[in-house]
């Protein structure tokens, strides 16, 4: 019963690792509630894009998370 | 033919490519193409590209559909690599087929610069001191602001 | 390197020719080009370039130099055919190489359009009814006047 | 004791040949003056650029042709 959480570009040196598995929480809220607070703020930034299963999530308030989910942090683009 | 969108984890050969490019739409009187290389410049010694599974392709793709939708083009190439590359190996393929210059080179342009600001790649670089993260630049922004 | 400025009267593989265009100028992080094929279109079956051997190459030439000045490009490569060409051959490939990829697609389109309004080629086409001369187009001088 | 002429474009298909030897004389309008009426009517065209030995002609009133001279007549290139 769990959640899939992969973290993109330099979320993943702060996470210390690419992916994570957390136990499954309904809410983006709780789910950043329940991490580190560092990391918790970081993820939680406006420019911080969240996709769920290959979607980007429009209103993260009100988006609800299932059991298996895969919940990825995007952090801006670089430029090139 | 329509878009031809890949993303390599290898090395790959542009000149090869734009030749088949041009093969496969032979009523285009011209083809534009723009390669990015890894720079060997600023004591870069290695370069690192992530991308997103499950967004990358699929955006890379919407935006061959853009400029499709956008220009009288025959064809849209976009390849792109991910991994580590070194100095000098190619990251991006961009060409355009058309029947008229015009059409093919700011197809082209409008590729990059869109594929810069919006596709789901991140950078580091190594140099003496380690890794480092690449963030967005302005002169991306003032790029695509030429197209709205 | 400086500018590669070569004439064909047989068949050039603009792929080739790129690749190492590219390699030869290492440190630019980008490469922009461009290929002029023989159209199949408009019944055309085959095409035939006439040029006079001593203004067309130094006129290509001049012509490369003015691209190094206005643009912050490395390298600048021209190819052009002459002779007799079959629907689908090339006929022309413009390259350049730069650090940032807006000086090298503007050095193209740059020397593209001047390419085709300054340099001594005369053009004529085979149809079913014979050969026909290719006259100057508005268009050209219209994409002259960009650059004024 | 001659003058080599060159007909670039379609100029080669109204004098008959890319290529044609004449007698040397001295000036450009000589030169048109003894070619056929129709020819020399289309070589003096102002469009029609004028080249001796690879060097285009600024002024052709003036200019002073020698023997052995190659003469290049240009017709506007083409577009495409």
């Amino acid at each position: 019963m769990s959640l899939k959480l992969v973290f993109l570009g330099r979320l993943a040196d702060a996470a210390q690792a690419p992916e994570r598995a957390v136990e499954t929480v309904p809410s983006i809220a709780s789910l950043l509630a329940g991490l580190e607070p560092d990391l918790s703020a970081m993820l939680g930034a406006e420019k911080i894009k969240i996709a769920v299963n290959g979607k980007i999530v429009v209103d993260r308030a009100v988006f609800t998370l299932r059991d298996g989910d895969e919940v990825a942090f995007l952090p801006p683009v670089s430029g090139g | 033919m329509a878009a031809d969108v890949r993303l390599f984890s290898a090395p790959f050969e542009p000149g090869l490519e734009v030749d088949r490019f041009a093969a496969a739409n032979p009523d285009a009187g011209g083809i534009a193409a723009f390669i990015g290389k890894v720079r060997p410049s600023g004591g870069v010694e290695a370069l690192e590209l992530t991308h997103y599974e499950p967004l990358t392709l699929p955006g890379m793709e919407a935006l061959a559909r853009e400029v499709e939708s956008r220009w009288d083009v025959s064809g849209v190439l976009i390849l792109h690599r991910s991994g580590l590359m070194e100095p000098g190996e190619p990251i991006v393929l961009v060409a355009a087929a058309a029947r008229h210059r015009r059409d093919a080179i700011e197809a082209v342009d409008f590729a990059m610069d869109h594929l810069k600001s919006d596709s789901w790649f991140w950078k580091r670089e190594k140099r003496a001191d380690g890794w480092h993260w690449i963030e967005p630049r302005e002169q991306d922004f003032a790029d695509l602001e030429r197209w709205n």
